[in-house]
């Protein structure tokens, strides 16, 4: 189990004759990935790494039967990849480009919706269901399959979450990376829907940092629909105000979208939020241990309670 | 990117939104002849990236051009919230019955451009949706739809009652929803929108921000940017592909990725050192990215000690070794550096720097913790 | 009984205070519509016939709850005022306006069906629901409350068909004008549809003209979904080819859309066809009498046969 | 609205579309000249309002301006359908590899434009229809969305494999469907969009509709009128407000209503006549257009009677009888009239025209034998 993606992605590359598309088309192969196709418009009838390229996805689809894409192609043209995908019938898109212009994004995203589609991203690093599938640029090899769901809208960062856990002996079912960005296809709630109702996580880390307001509504969501144990991570603390800290969507603007802010929201609802990338398995074990002995306690005094009524009995 | 309030008001203009003659000056005699040009009283303006000019003393009345040319000299030079002023708005001072505030935002929840207008502009819009949230009227659009003339109609029923206003600022918000889309803009502003005494509706200020991202297809925009307004190590560090925020600290950092740039920022901190910057080498391994990356660093006096933390994945570790090595060579560096390279080539990396005997930790927590030792700031 | 307008029916009217916009007020209400506010920006507050003016629909539609609006707004602004009722959540619209361009109607189309309104022309007389509504021009004096739908493409033609029942003595229950444009919110199937489950309507005269596939599109659904009579009308037999005749709509072009297709198609159907508008209430009172006594002999039969059967026992 | 290929040509090139360079004349002298100037062979091309030109020889290849000069000068003046040549195009002979089918056209069913292309071009699209329909692929396109690349791309390649071609295309689509809305066209086709010698793509002939209803709001379109190529009595229709069309038979018609003007004329073939004209006066009860009407309707030496059927609603019957009346008393009518005033204000009406004493009939049947009587066609 996992979310999103799995043994039955069938991943068609938008973009894969590309630099870093067609790296990434062999990566993902490599990883067990079901790489269908790639599409490169002038270069159908070619392969990468095997893989048949198509001039269009309409082509690639009808010829493969393909559910999921990833994009590699330059800003200027990712939107318009985003656009064919979802004409094309995909029903989950990951959107890698970074530097898609944000007014583009308020367009598309009403498009993918209305037709039923998924859109991850862009200016993410797509995600990994462990052992069963990639999709994106995570690196294969920091990941470890176990029962912890990782979602952030950070790249190397989440890796360094990732091996963190993975030090630990804390596997994942799925990594998701949502992108930096303003105006993004799937946010974090969207996220912690499906794991909570994915049966092979168990406990989730969020990973947020300064921009928007994102964290807060999750917050508000995990309190109401989440019952699996969360951790997260803030980055940003010292981000001054106005100042764009690479991500398009990092910014803290008219005193909102602070780092402080957001992990007063998530302790709130009993969210720890952990000091440094390290310390997250450490407070997510915590977290689990005192959950599990409520639960054991719980029990306990179950237990009790029915012998105290027998004993009245 | 931000553009000064002239350049906005030229888009504006372009656009046909009704704004006040004005040009912008660099010295007081330029101030004295534009406002003599104008031939009526004037507005003498700071052009500078920041808000709360007028509270800072950088807006100012003059009746004529002498005294325009006066306030000019004061201006010119000023400094606000750190930044120095080296140009001024000279603009025919308006009558000012009404004001309010119009303003477009690209909305991050409901994904849509949001108009925000009030009838209680001229102030800080933050503060007026703090204590007067109820002045706020709020309209999201339907991009795919764009603004609709009854919706814009709507909107300026909210400011005004008088039709030929309603019409004109009906029109105005039309023109400002254009600007909107056609400068790939994340913000335009008009406060205040004012009324004068002609009862003409009129922009007497303006405010654009630019998405950065959409810069590659705004060449007019992308040739406004006020170099002199900037640091000249973002505008290097632009140049040369980083993404990077100079801040008042004194750890360099050069990291790859913005969400672990800024953890590690956050850990310094965390540690008791002071980070000096923000830099994201980006997800390629150019080795002239990392010397260009280090050059930036080094040029602030005030950097101690320079941490650089790379977590291997597109990056690969040896290319960004290479880099730190040809840097060495080149750059002759006084100030202590360590390292962190871990991920994707690791090994290769650190053989690489080993005859550069520079110190190396294999953790995030460590690394840091090193630096600051390095910048004599341990405990 | 009727179809669209009745009772329940509370209109505003656009464009209130303009040439035709006044007089029709007026004439809708002394035919006993409830005419509940009209719309003109500027003259808000102001009265038109004892109907109270608004400056925007919003307004309008708070103040008075109304349901429906009929718009008299020049060509140039009639397409804002129909986004403008429908945003306001208006559910039935009639756009009266003649010389609206085509391409703004594509485009408002859909905005009209995504949100769960409905549109009737533009470029259409409107409707009477009769002795019950009156919405748009139609004069109110030549209806007469009976059990006849009519549907038409045309204005004065339409007056003539049902002035020629009323003199023969066949009321009509709902009378609706769609307008004679290329592109139309409401067609005949929607008509054909409502008449077909309104109880008051026994019969259905459809007037048609030149242009278009519309009358060969109804013949095809009154096959498939019509149990009542149908008696149609075809005007433009003797129409040039590539001329536009006066509708906009009204054009063959590229040898399609003329009246020998149509009538053709509907005859094909058993609808007939009548050669004049006078021909129509014959027409149809032969078409009445021949399903009835068809019915009768099918009742006859299935009684005589029942008889049998007991004659066998 | 019906433009010329030449003036369709401009407003392709004004959006970037590739056609060859080619001006028209009017007289054989300017044929020479334009061809002089282009200096290798070109086409002369007849320029009215009706297809099929090539087949009725008004398109001709040039081998140079001699040559074109001969051939304007039998092309101009020649008859097409009925149409007298007053213009040729001049313009460059391509070398043609292939000729492909691109339009858009407002489908009334979709209610979308739908761009249709084919490789089977050069031809009547509606013979493709026809005998090929496997050739032709259709596109309906979101009108709220517009046409994106990568479906501009997808109907490029029903066309090309060579992805220069595809990416020519699909661009010359692009900038076509921008045309459609720029011009509110009802059609837009390049038949045949040609690849030369030197693999370019290029729009070779041109043809725009233009939505007589949009016509208000472009000028530049309705100044492309050419009134040459139109009846007298049309354009003297539309100047006067009136929906007309000449005929060829010899009843006139004046009706309210475009319907059952129609029907009017059908009944007139029905009972034996043969209508002169469609005329409808509209909604409005103006007696100047009643006027304007019988002037038009008089001006055809054909007409030898006068069929006046109004059903009063909005219009009100006095003021067309007033008009009628005044008709009568101005242009001295040789021409007999026959009325049928029925529903708003009928007795007022035939008070006003008791001292004509008109003929006049209470039903449109009724109406219409008597005109056909009057004409002396009568059985």
């Amino acid at each position: 189990m996992s979310i999103f993606i799995n043994k039955k992605t069938k991943l068609i590359v938008q973009g894969i004759t590309g630099r870093d598309g067609s790296f990434h088309a062999e990566q993902m192969k490599a990883y067990g990935t079901n790489v269908v196709g790639g599409v490169t418009p002038g270069k159908g009838g070619s392969k990468v790494a095997g893989i048949p390229v198509f001039n269009t996805m309409e082509e690639a689809v009808a010829a493969t039967k393909a559910n999921t894409s990833v994009i590699y192609v330059p800003p200027a043209f990712a939107v318009d990849a985003i656009y064919e995908a979802v004409d094309a019938g995909i029903k989950l898109v990951v959107c890698i480009t970074e530097g898609v212009p944000a007014n583009d994004m308020m367009k598309v995203y009403p498009y993918v919706k209305r037709n039923g589609a998924q859109l991850i991203g862009p200016n993410c690093p797509g995600l990994i269901s462990v052992d069963q599938c990639k999709v994106g640029i995570m690196p294969g090899t920091i990941v470890k399959k176990g029962s912890v769901g990782v979602v952030s809208r950070s790249g190397t960062l989440t890796y360094e979450a990732i091996w963190a856990l993975t030090l630990a002996g804390m596997g994942q079912s799925t990594c998701i990376g949502i992108g930096g960005d303003q105006v993004i296809g799937t946010n974090f709630i969207d996220c912690l829907e499906a794991f909570e109702n994915d049966r092979a996580t168990k406990s989730i880390v969020m990973i947020g940092e300064i921009g928007g307001s994102d964290e807060e509504v999750a917050a508000t969501y995990i309190k109401k629909h989440v019952t699996k144990p969360v951790v997260s991570f803030i980055a940003g603390q010292t981000a001054p105000p106005g100042k764009r800290m690479g991500h398009a969507g990092a910014i803290i603007s008219g005193g909102s979208g602070t780092a402080e802010d957001k992990i007063k929201a998530l302790n709130k609802v009993g969210v720890p939020v952990a000091g440094s990338p390290t310390e997250i398995p450490v407070l997510l074990n915590d977290l689990i241990v005192k959950r599990k002995e409520k639960a054991s306690n719980t029990a306990k005094k179950k237990i009790e309670k029915k012998a105290t009524i027998r004993k009245k009995k | 990117m931000k553009i000064h309030e002239y350049q906005a008001k030229q888009l504006f203009a372009d656009a046909g939104i009704p704004v006040p003659p004005g040009e912008v000056a660099t010295t007081p005699v330029e101030a004295y002849e534009i406002a003599e040009k104008i031939n009526r009283p004037v507005m003498v303006k700071s052009q500078v990236h920041v808000g709360g000019r007028g509270k800072a003393g950088g807006v100012k009345y003059a009746e004529n051009a002498e005294a325009a040319k006066v306030l000019a000299t004061s201006i010119l030079g000023m400094d606000i919230k750190g930044l120095t002023v080296k140009k001024v708005l000279v603009t025919t001072a308006e009558d000012i019955i009404s004001e309010a505030y119009v303003g477009i935002i690209l909305d991050r929840v409901t994904k849509n451009p949001v108009f925000m207008v009030s009838s209680a502009g001229g102030i800080d819009i933050e503060e007026v949706a703090a204590k007067t949230p109820e002045k706020i009227f709020k309209l999201a659009v339907d991009p795919e739809l764009g603004l609709r003339s009854f919706q814009a109609r709507n909107l300026a029923y909210k400011l005004y009652r008088d039709i030929n206003q309603v019409r004109a600022t009906a029109d105005i918000l039309m023109k400002l929803y254009d600007v909107f889309w056609k400068v790939d803009a994340s913000l335009v502003e008009i406060n205040p929108l004012i009324t004068n005494t002609a009862s003409e509706v009129v922009a007497i200020d303006a405010k654009i921000n630019i998405d950065d991202n959409a810069l590659f297809r705004q060449k007019n925009i992308a040739a406004m940017r006020d170099l002199d307004a900037e640091e000249p190590s973002e505008i290097a560090a632009r140049e040369g592909d980083l993404s990077f925020v100079k801040l008042d600290g004194n750890i360099g950092c050069m990291v790859n990725g913005a969400g672990l740039a800024m953890a590690t920022m956050d850990l310094v901190k965390r540690y008791g050192g002071d980070p000096a910057n923000f830099l994201d080498i980006g997800g390629s391994s150019n080795p002239q990215k990392v010397i260009t990356a280090l050059k930036i660093i080094t040029s602030d006096p005030n950097v101690r000690s320079i941490l650089i933390n790379i977590f291997g994945g597109i990056t690969r570790c040896d290319d960004v070794a290479t880099g730190i090595g040809a840097a060495l060579d080149e750059l002759n560096l006084q100030i202590p550096i360590v390292v962190r390279l871990t991920g994707t080539n690791e090994e290769e990396a650190a053989k690489i720097l080993s005859s550069y005997k520079l110190p190396s930790e294999d953790t995030l927590d460590k690394v840091v913790k090193k630096a600051i030792d390095l910048a004599g700031l341990g405990k």
